[in-house]
């Protein structure tokens, strides 16, 4: 029967089951009803969680911990949107509260981020398509609503790179960091210009051509990417659903140090219960990133409970390790599993660039007084 | 964490976790009188933690975390633990409060009325506060007023107040018989000593008040009174807030109440009795 | 909805106010910034000719605006650019170095419609928090 | 380009509030708040019966007011700080 749950599958727990998650730890009386669908060792951890006594040791309230692993996941609006109506304790009903009016406010910023981006822009006259959670809230998806956005992430063209950057300077855009070593870094090898921030509303803004490093030994198919992609109302584009499934994916395992993992796996979780998973395996071999998607589709299963094709169901070898790496996190919010952390940030480094090039970087940024946290 | 302390100031509820215990010891004897947070779930969680394990011991130094942190926060000595913790509270409502608009100003209150004195660090906000406390003002803060955008009352967040240096000696002998945190030396501001707000503090803190009176103190000038006009009441508020702009349209909602319907001095002091002259001055004048 | 509608009188009234369009570097807006914002106002680390070099010799008028030189009531030209640091301080309600508090005060202003506000910069900075 | 048709933001989207010599502008498609000075509250009140070019915005606030400086270069500006606020749309 385990070890008693205590890492960040609590909070997967609670995301895939607000309704078993609050009926084990809220006061109300009707908790005896139903087999909440926590598993036992689900339950077992969140329970050992009792409200603290006075100063010494440390077993926080369930909720407390639930809200500081939400808050360090960047899933807080997405939490207090699943267990909204919900019974609960009056504060955390109230933290939840203000989460949802500060994630409406987030939400209406990235927008118009997105919108002052269109405007800026409109002279280039080159299709311009929002990638992530920008996406997500334009088109009005499931895997928006209460998602914490924060950079505004666009793909654009290859050959327009020039005007897109040209048009976003005259618009008040400037350069994050303008140091020469990155600028020609980005621009060499990356799959996207070096960030820039807006002057006035101080929100940043990534221009990508394709979605992966140039340096990847994966290359996905840009070009098919843009063609297929949908217009919005607005005349600002979205990717055609299998792409964004794609794209999630390839983040999260392709080039990502699996930062934000828990998020960007719920992103793929609403996408698959939402469009299904019709014609993703052969889009997915397109572009080449069929492995990454496929362990996406499983762990979005295993954490989240998403109804993915039996076939897809068979475990590679890998995935507990992933789990585990997406899960370290304890009830103060804090990191955990340093060396797993370390071992996927090295790979993620390795997945991005060639051997010696991977050398030099690690070099130059060590010199420049970079150090992995 | 080893060491684990739960206060609730006004509105909010925090929980402070500390690789040492010192820090937490200090926290529970000076908010001894301080409530816990509403059903045992805090606001926000504080980490006092060691950035690396051998900082433990050697040459002990606090690092500040939590739910809201800035990246290139220095670390403090673990003697200045009581600070690092107060400043990490402090830092989780600059980036993370969302429910009241809040502004970087001190309070006090007198028959349900508040009065509030905002501006640049260094202005005397909190020695004035202390002060006025000692005259029966009730303190509502001495770091941030917290205004509800949905009602316009300002609600109280009374932690412990921070004297510097000249002023300690000042509000020592204005409160005789207050509770004092320990002096904490060599701090990036000089010295430090933390006043516990008086019973009254912390039994009405949750009872808010109507803002009628806003001061832009300024220490160390020949005695000047300005009026300001709205506009520029608002352009320095929003520079007194932190989370102004990401409360949106319910943060312009709040600010506008306010500087259209409370009146707004510039006051210039050279010393203490001088400013509190002049306050319960215009007070009357109200 | 606007509280208060201003639009302007119909076409061929008589009673028309005075309006001026301002100056080309005279800004008519000022944007209230996000708080704690990375890109550090340029204000900071500029610096800040009064009035600025267009119009070098016009003087400054008490809520700020551009004046031709000589006007009575309004103030001569800096003799110097400010520092950044000392506008921030201005803007939080300090006073310009070598003025007095009402020539201060007018530069403010004019300083105030040339650049964009910062919010919550100044309020921040007292929060003592030690850089590392 | 003179022909460039300037549009103010829908009415529902401003909230404008005068104070003394400023107005405050509350724009909530972005959540953000402006503070604009004459001639900015006249050229959005013109712009919100509806789009025009400069030259037309320069003929009505002519019109409308006693301009002491009616120079296009100075509208260009004035709508150029618009544009950039999000206050205003050029298209």
């Amino acid at each position: 029967m385990g070890r008693p749950v205590t890492d960040a599958m609590l909070l997967a727990a609670a995301l895939r089951d607000p309704a078993g998650f609050t009926e084990t730890f809220s006061p109300s009386p009707f908790r005896a009803f139903g087999a909440p669908s926590l598993s036992h060792r689900e339950r077992e951890g969140a329970r050992e969680a009792k409200p603290s006594g006075k100063g010494e040791g440390d077993n926080p309230n369930p909720w407390t911990t639930l809200l500081a692993m939400a808050r360090a996941e960047q899933l807080l609006g997405t939490l207090a949107i699943r267990l909204d109506g919900q019974p609960m304790p009056a504060a955390a009903a109230r933290i939840l509260a203000d989460a949802r009016i500060s994630i409406a406010g987030q939400r209406r910023a990235a927008l118009w981020e997105a919108e002052a981006a269109r405007r800026a822009l409109a002279g280039v006259g080159c299709p311009i398509v929002l990638l992530k959670g920008t996406a997500f809230a334009a088109a009005g998806l499931r895997a928006g609503e209460g998602r914490s956005i924060g950079d505004l992430d666009i793909l654009v063209p290859r050959g327009a790179l020039d005007a897109v950057e040209a048009a976003l300077l005259a618009a008040g855009w400037e350069w994050v960091k303008p140091d020469p070593y990155d600028d020609a870094y980005y621009r060499r090898w990356m799959h996207e210009l070096p960030p820039l921030i807006h002057r006035d509303r101080d929100r940043m803004i990534d221009v990508h051509h394709t979605i992966l490093p140039l340096t990847a030994r994966i290359t996905p198919d840009a070009g098919a990417l843009i063609a297929d992609s949908v217009a919005l109302p607005s005349g600002l584009r979205v990717l055609a659903p299998n792409d964004m499934i794609v794209h999630a994916a390839a983040h999260l395992f392709a080039d990502g140090d699996l930062a934000g993992g828990m998020r960007n796996l719920w992103d793929i979780h609403c996408l698959l219960e939402e469009f299904g998973a019709a014609g993703l395996a052969g889009r997915a071999r397109h572009h080449g990133l069929w492995p990454a998607v496929a362990r996406a589709a499983r762990l979005a299963h295993a954490l989240y409970g998403t109804a993915i094709p039996d076939d897809w169901r068979p475990r590679a070898a890998l995935d507990p390790l992933y789990r585990r790496r997406l899960a370290a996190r304890d009830g103060w919010g804090r990191p955990t599993r340093p060396l797993l952390r370390q071992a996927f940030y090295l790979r993620s480094h390795w997945l991005r660039m060639p051997p010696a090039m991977l050398a030099r970087h690690l070099w130059t940024k060590w010199r420049k007084g970079h150090r992995p946290t | 964490m080893r060491h684990v302390f739960q206060v609730r100031i006004g509105p909010v509820g925090f929980r402070v976790g500390s690789d040492w215990r010192a820090p937490v010891a200090r926290l529970e004897d000076l908010y001894a009188a301080y409530p816990r947070p509403e059903d045992g779930i805090p606001d926000f969680t504080v980490r006092l933690f060691a950035a690396r394990p051998w900082r433990r011991w050697l040459r002990p130094s606090v690092t500040l975390g939590g739910d809201f942190v800035l990246p290139e926060a220095a670390p403090l000595p673990l003697s200045q633990g009581l600070l690092a913790a107060e400043m990490a509270m402090n830092l989780q409502m600059a980036l993370g409060q969302r429910r009241y608009l809040l502004l970087h100003a001190s309070t006090v209150e007198r028959d349900g009325r508040a009065l509030l004195m905002t501006g640049l660090s260094g202005a005397g906000k909190s020695t004035l506060a202390a002060l006025l406390a000692a005259r029966g003002w009730r303190l509502m803060g001495d770091e941030f007023a917290l205004v509800d955008p949905e009602t316009g009352r300002v609600h109280a967040f009374p932690r412990l107040v921070s004297l510097k240096n000249g002023a300690i000696p000042i509000v020592r002998a204005a409160l005789p018989d207050a509770r004092f945190g320990p002096l904490i030396a060599g701090t990036p501001k000089g010295d430090i000593r933390h006043l516990v707000p008086d019973a009254a503090a912390i039994a009405r803190m949750d009872q808010p008040a109507e803002p009628a009176l806003i001061l832009f103190p300024r220490f160390g000038f020949a005695p000047a009174r300005r009026p300001l006009g709205p506009s520029e009441v608002f352009v320095r508020l929003t520079q007194a807030s932190t989370n102004y702009v990401a409360l949106g349209e319910r943060g312009f909602d709040a600010l506008t109440r306010l500087v259209r319907e409370v009146p707004a001095r510039a006051i210039d002091y050279p010393d203490a009795e001088a400013a509190i002259a002049e306050v319960e001055a215009l007070w009357a004048g109200l | 909805m606007s509280e208060q509608d201003e639009t302007p009188p119909a076409e061929g009234t008589t009673r028309r106010r005075a309006l001026m369009l301002g100056a080309v570097g005279a800004s008519a807006i000022v944007s209230i910034r996000p708080a704690l914002a990375q890109t550090n106002a340029s204000v900071i680390n500029c610096e800040i000719p009064v009035p600025d070099a267009g119009r070098a010799g016009s003087y400054i008028a008490a809520d700020g605006s551009v004046v031709p030189a000589g006007t009575p009531g309004a103030f001569p030209p800096a003799t110097f650019a400010f520092k950044g640091e000392d506008v921030k301080t201005a803007l939080g309600g300090g006073q310009l170095p070598g003025t007095t508090y009402e020539q201060s005060q007018a530069y403010v202003k004019y300083i105030r419609r040339l650049q964009s506000g910062t919010s919550g910069f100044t309020c921040f900075a007292s929060l003592q928090m030690p850089r590392g | 380009m003179a022909e460039r048709l300037f549009h103010a933001e829908p009415a529902e989207a401003l909230r404008i509030v005068p104070l003394d010599d400023f107005t405050l502008v509350f724009h909530r498609p972005s959540g953000l708040t402006h503070l604009v000075t004459a001639p900015a509250p006249e050229i959005l009140a013109i712009l919100a019966g509806g789009p025009r070019t400069r030259d037309a915005l320069l003929q009505r606030l002519a019109e409308a007011y006693d301009l002491a400086d009616p120079s296009p270069e100075a509208l260009d500006a004035r709508l150029a700080e618009l544009v950039a606020a999000g206050l205003v749309r050029a298209a």
